[in-house]
């Protein structure tokens, strides 16, 4: 029963890092932009829902859909804005900067609400325990699998099946090639990047009760969804799921079986992984 | 380049010459004011604030200034370089604050050196005060304050088995050596424990463990904020709380961090040297005084307490040894010392400088919709066990 | 460093049954070629023959499925490309790849450095340095663009970017010289500064010439090799290839078309 | 374009003189730097060496990330393993082995540099992301190893290190002591990393360092030219490390306490941050850049320790879309609007690239 237990809360736990990273392993893919201030998207997609929740009353999935947006709009400025004049710059350039805007979000955060972690807003029917037969079993968690399932499926089609999808994908397979062929690359950059970013602020909102909100979140949690982006391959829909999914069931496994690694466990599995495989697990693309 | 050194040149060489023609007593206080542990920071400044409001900023005529330096979080290299700086450059007379071990560690022998008189306003570690002469501690240790909870459990609590998940480092160590003890001294059966390390936030795992071992209490020991929130929320999410299990804490549950864990946190028992709604004079003042100047959202906790009584010891030292107290002078003026403190009556242990203090046992209640945490059980004057169990330990 | 008389006769590269599969596909199948010392062959072939996957497998960027690679008498089909480069087997690349925030000179005296090995003598490196800045000097004068020899490549015109090329590739004193398109992109109206550069390369060099201009491989060599699906077809002088009907059909005919 | 191409348009080569023998009067400025730094040590009350120190060890491991990042291309965000790596190996050696702080010194470079070598030979084949990943693996990795060895490094107590035996003792001489306002801390920190510059402007100007910066531009053409890339990238990389690694050991010598901070990922993205500051491939440039960082955090902590962040993002920010090359890009603008036309600077910076 412990193997199907540690299934379970390593699903839900990667689910959480597959929402908040699939957004940045497409920008990564895609725009070749180094991008470590993700996670601060995620932090406030956090910090919104729970002032909706709190001070508006609004419901706390409508609260998660509404800080999602706010989150899409917000990357969708700081696209056109700040990220736009990185494309062209090296990799150092995009670390650096993005360093940058993760200390001005944790200085931001914790001007506006603090230093402390923000207060619990889950909602009741969240909060009880549900019979999934061996077991009685967190609602929420639960909650958290079906919601990473739902948004995978609909990315899938998304990526796989519509125009814009085939559009991304050739982006991501070769940017010069895509814009040879009419594609509006600019605008194909924009909007996915709103879409990462809407994404990453809905994984903030409804993964609180995992990973939860407070100044340090975007530092805090930067290597993990770099792990998870990383190990996947750029620009791979299927293995940021793939590797969120696994890192989620190793560190859980890890810590139900050998606790006393700590760390160590995913660093060395990462470690190993990538020189093994450099270009991750499920590449995007097919030439190395 | 040059500019910016002839800047801080100049403004050194300024420092310089006030210092020798005003009678002003500086305190430099190291504390964490940046970083994850930036609430200790705040929590120091505002009661130093405070108290300052109640009791004026200055000692017969002569001012009382704080110099607050950011350690960042735990850094002992950087606590060490500030605490050099503050008495360099600064040529403070006392230097206060330390949330964290390593950085109050960190300064012994400088201060050892220096004959600079050192107030810890929170880190918990038993064997600080003993690194260096001039070490006095106004808040706690760790052993201190939970030495009373796990008897009381094994015994009036009437929970026969505990489980115990603590954070992997020192304090966490201390805390689960403790705890263990006690309980298996008065009767009880530890059915599991686990080190969580520090940097692990799904606690699922450790939940789940604990939950399936049949303990009927589990006790957590983890650093306040982000960690102890989630530990608590997953303890009631996993059904623990409904299955009857007890949870045992301590500053984990204290009031400022309530609202965070929300309502799952209710009934949780923990023990603490301090409870904010205690009714003594000096806590409705600090309470007030805090309402007033940082708004009806701020709330003492520990660190408040230990910064408000670690500045009172500063000030009546300076009342009775005058503006130019020497480190030794203040030392032995703090031996012995008693007073009313907002967490009640303490005492600065004569032999180790430490406090003693009364522990308070406290559920979480909600009351008038506020989670807050209500005393039920009151120890006599406790002294650091650890201490006691160790008297020639360095 | 020159090629020795004695050696006149024995070829200073020969390719023996190369053979090179991407999956299913065999891109490069028993290719058998011998260069001598002052050989100027000409390769060519429709696009997709392999001309690229050989010079590939040449300089050690992939490595053959079968076959040797025999230079001066050593096999180097094992060796990493620096270590070919080494023993004289030197390229120029189809697609300018220089190093566009330096000099052009300091782009030759960095192949010269790495010639005469002074990488790892970092104590007296100073008259050593100096030493390959005068050679790259020189280097450039012979190919006529040391005026200009103080300008970084990013501001070069894309004529002398490949003349660079060719520069830096002399500056190893290569005994096999692959000259992988030396006329790409140059527009028409400036191809003669191709032409005169490879004019002025060494007798005693051998090199492959692979070039899509037909006019200069024709103009070049003295032999030419045809590739068609990673096979030779045919070897032979420039007059005989041009008359042949097996080469017309499949490349002359179809290049027309292009 | 069309300019007739013949020998008669050759001109003579004239180059400037090279090495350190041949400074000419404008290359004075070169001795700027260490004129002020001795001149701070004479000039600044009691309190500042500290300070002072600091900023040395700080240019010193910027200058090392200058070596791997700015000249060879090798994206780095866990070079602080290596000053770590440096500080606990030095902190040990005084603690348990010998006080004599050179014995140390040498002892935790050659360290640092075994192990930047050995790691970079499993990591320095790939590129880009997974490599900077793999940079960030290796550093989490040294930092969980003294998290957990506790006997050795104290843990998140950090590493407390006995003062060490005066500098020259070894060699019978005790006037160097490291005293309490650390003013011998100062001179040490100025003298190793006088030393460790000349042995920088040395590599970047060897033809070492001149095909490393070619590998930084373009693998493939060093390659094609004959240069083992993968062994040049490691032997940089270690030489890097290890002076990464005296700048831990300095650090251990003057605060005479090692945190784990010291390994932290912070630490790398701070110095990478002092080194686009100051302007990368500059030598320089770490002076300016980890000069300008540590008074600029000591002024704003010191003014308002809430929100240094903000600064320090902003300043980063700002720095990527506006400065490009640093303060040092900055400096070379300024002098050209002044009309110095090739002055030292200029021409050093020419050099450099």
């Amino acid at each position: 029963m412990l193997i199907f237990t540690i299934l379970l809360d390593g699903i839900a736990y990667g689910m959480v890092l597959f929402i908040i990273s699939v957004g940045l392993t497409v920008t990564m893919g895609l725009m070749r932009v180094v991008n470590l201030a993700h996670g601060a998207f995620a932090m406030l997609g956090g910090y919104l829902a729970s002032v909706m929740i709190r001070h508006y009353g609004i419901p706390y999935v409508p609260a998660a859909f509404l800080a999602a947006i706010a989150c899409g709009a917000l990357g969708g400025v700081a696209e056109l804005t700040i990220y736009r004049p990185l494309y062209r710059k090296g990799e150092l350039a995009q670390v650096l900067l993005t360093f940058g805007l993760i200390f001005i979000s944790i200085a931001a955060m914790t001007l506006i609400f603090g230093p402390r972690p923000i207060d619990e807003s889950m909602p009741k029917w969240l909060e009880g325990l549900v019979d999934v037969g061996f077991r009685t079993y967190p609602t929420y968690r639960l909650f958290l699998i079906g919601v990473g399932a739902a948004l995978a499926l609909a990315l899938w089609f998304i990526i796989e099946r519509s125009l814009f999808g085939a559009r991304l994908r050739a982006a991501v397979d070769d940017p010069g090639m895509a814009r040879a062929v009419g594609i509006n690359v600019n605008l194909l950059f924009t909007l996915t990047f709103v879409g990462g970013c809407a994404l990453a602020g809905f994984g903030g909102a409804i993964g609180a009760g995992i990973l939860p909100i407070d100044p340090f979140y975007a530092l805090r949690y930067l290597v993990l969804f770099l792990v998870v982006v990383v190990i996947g391959g750029l620009g791979s829909f299927r293995g940021s799921l793939a590797a969120a999914l696994a890192v989620g069931i190793i560190e859980t496994a890890g810590k139900y079986l050998v606790p006393q690694l700590g760390s160590f466990l995913l660093w060395i599995i990462v470690f190993g992984l990538l020189l093994w495989r450099p270009n991750g697990l499920l590449p995007a693309k097919t030439a190395s | 380049m040059r500019r910016i050194l002839a800047a801080v040149v100049g403004a050194a060489m300024l420092a310089g010459t006030t210092l020798a023609s005003a009678e002003v007593v500086k305190v430099g206080i190291i504390a964490e004011f940046s970083g994850p542990f930036a609430v200790w920071g705040t929590q120091f400044r505002q009661a130093i604030e405070a108290f300052q409001k109640v009791n004026g900023k200055t000692i017969d005529g002569h001012e009382v200034q704080f110099v607050y330096r950011d350690v960042g979080g735990a850094d002992p290299a950087k606590s060490r370089a500030l605490a050099e700086e503050l008495i360099l450059r600064e040529r403070v007379k006392f230097i206060g604050g330390f949330a964290l071990t390593p950085n109050a560690l960190a300064v012994a022998e400088i201060i050892t050196e220096a004959k600079i008189p050192t107030v810890i306003f929170n880190a918990a570690t038993s064997i600080i005060t003993r690194k260096s002469p001039y070490y006095v501690r106004t808040s706690m240790t760790v052993q201190q304050y939970i030495d009373p909870l796990p008897t009381w459990a094994a015994t009036e609590g009437k929970m026969k088995s505990a489980y115990v998940l603590v954070s992997d480092y020192a304090p966490g160590h201390d805390a689960e050596e403790i705890f263990i003890n006690n309980f298996e001294k008065a009767g009880g059966k530890i059915v599991g424990k686990a080190r969580i390390p520090l940097n692990v936030t799904d606690f699922a795992p450790y939940i789940e463990r604990a939950g399936g071992s049949g303990a009927e209490a589990v006790y957590i020991f983890m650093p306040a904020g982000a960690p102890s929130i989630s530990i608590i929320r997953e303890f009631a999410k996993r059904g623990l709380k409904d299955k009857g299990i007890k949870l045992l804490a301590g500053g984990e549950v204290q009031e400022v961090f309530l609202p965070a864990i929300g309502d799952d946190v209710v009934g949780t028992i923990s023990s603490m040297h301090y409870t904010e709604t205690n009714t003594y004079p000096e806590n409705i003042a600090l309470r007030k005084t805090l309402m007033e100047m940082f708004g009806a959202n701020a709330v003492p906790d520990i660190g408040s307490v230990g910064a408000w009584d670690g500045t009172k010891l500063i000030y009546d030292a300076i009342k009775a040894h005058g503006p130019r107290i020497t480190g030794d002078q203040f030392v032995a003026f703090a031996k012995g010392r008693k007073w009313d403190s907002p967490r009640g009556p303490i005492m600065i242990d004569a032999q180790e400088r430490d406090i003693v203090q009364q522990v308070y046992l406290r559920r979480v209640e909600k009351r008038d919709g506020k989670l807050v945490n209500i005393d039920f059980f009151k120890s006599g004057m406790v002294r650091d066990p650890w201490k006691i169990a160790n008297p020639n330990a360095k | 460093m020159r090629a020795l008389p004695s050696r006149e006769e024995a070829p200073v590269l020969s390719i023996r049954g190369l053979c090179k599969n991407f999956g299913a596909l065999a891109v490069t199948q028993s290719v058998s070629l011998d260069l001598h010392p002052g050989a100027r062959l000409g390769l060519i072939g429709p696009n997709g023959a392999g001309k690229t996957t050989l010079v590939n497998l040449l300089t050690g960027m992939l490595t053959p499925d079968a076959g040797d690679i025999i230079l001066n008498g050593e096999y180097i089909e094992k060796l990493k490309a620096e270590q070919r480069v080494k023993r004289g087997l030197v390229r120029t690349h189809q697609i300018n790849t220089l190093l566009t925030e330096h000099t052009m000179r300091d782009n030759v005296a960095i192949a010269v450095a790495e010639r005469l090995g002074y990488a790892w003598r970092t104590l007296r490196f100073g008259p050593q340095w100096r030493a390959c800045q005068e050679e790259a000097h020189a280097q450039l004068a012979e190919l006529g663009v040391a005026q200009a020899g103080d300008r970084r490549v990013s501001e070069l015109p894309y004529g002398q970017q490949r003349l660079l090329e060719i520069a830096i590739a002399l500056a190893l004193k290569p005994k096999v010289l692959l000259l992988d398109e030396p006329g790409a992109g140059i527009p028409s109206t400036e191809s003669h500064i191709i032409d005169e550069a490879l004019e002025k390369l060494p007798a005693e060099i051998a090199i492959l010439l692979i070039e899509h201009d037909m006019d200069l491989v024709f103009r070049f060599a003295k032999k030419i090799t045809v590739l068609v699906q990673g096979a030779v077809l045919t070897t032979g002088v420039p007059a005989e290839i041009a008359k042949n009907p097996e080469v017309r059909a499949v490349y002359l005919g179809r290049s027309q078309q292009v | 374009m069309n300019q007739p191409i013949t020998p008669a348009s050759t001109p003579q080569l004239n180059l400037p003189a090279s090495g350190l023998t041949a400074l000419r009067p404008v290359d004075a400025w070169h001795l700027a730097p260490w004129i002020i730094a001795l001149a701070f040590y004479f000039l600044v009350p009691p309190g500042f060496h500290t300070l002072g120190t600091n900023v040395l060890v700080m240019i010193l491991f910027t200058l090392s990330l200058d070596l791997a990042l700015g000249f060879a291309g090798i994206i780095t965000l866990g070079h602080a393993a290596f000053f770590g790596v440096g500080a606990y190996a030095a902190g040990v050696m005084v603690s348990k082995l010998t006080p004599d702080p050179i014995m140390g010194l040498l002892l935790a470079t050659a360290l640092a540099g075994v192990l930047g070598a050995l790691t970079g030979m499993l990591i320095l084949h790939t590129q880009g992301v997974a490599m900077f990943m793999l940079t960030l693996a290796i550093a989490s990795i040294f930092y969980e190893v003294a998290n957990q060895w506790r006997s050795v490094t104290g843990g998140d107590d950090g590493l407390t290190v006995p003062r060490p035996a005066a500098l020259l003792a070894y060699f019978g001489f005790e006037g160097f002591r490291f005293d309490f306002a650390g003013k011998t801390a100062y001179l040490y920190a100025l003298s190793v990393l006088f030393v460790w510059f000349l042995i920088a402007w040395r590599i970047v100007k060897s033809p070492f360092g001149r095909s490393l910066d070619g590998i930084r531009q373009n693998p493939r053409r060093m390659r094609a030219i004959g240069t083992p890339v993968w062994w040049r990238l490691v032997a940089m990389y270690g030489i890097s490390c290890a002076m990464a690694g005296s700048a831990g050991a300095l650090q251990a010598h003057a605060i005479r306490l090692v945190g784990l901070k010291s390994l932290e990922l912070e630490l790398s993205g701070i110095v990478a941050v002092m080194l686009v500051l100051g302007g990368e491939r500059r030598l320089y440039g770490a002076f300016l850049g980890a000069a300008f960082y540590v008074l600029v955090h000591d002024w704003a902590a010191a003014i308002n320790p809430f929100y240094w962040m903000f600064v320090v993002g902003a300043l980063l920010v700002a720095v990527v879309l506006f400065l490009d090359g640093g303060l040092m890009g900055l400096l070379d603008r300024i002098a050209a609007l002044f009309g110095r036309k090739k002055s030292g600077e200029e021409q050093a910076s020419g050099d450099a690239k």
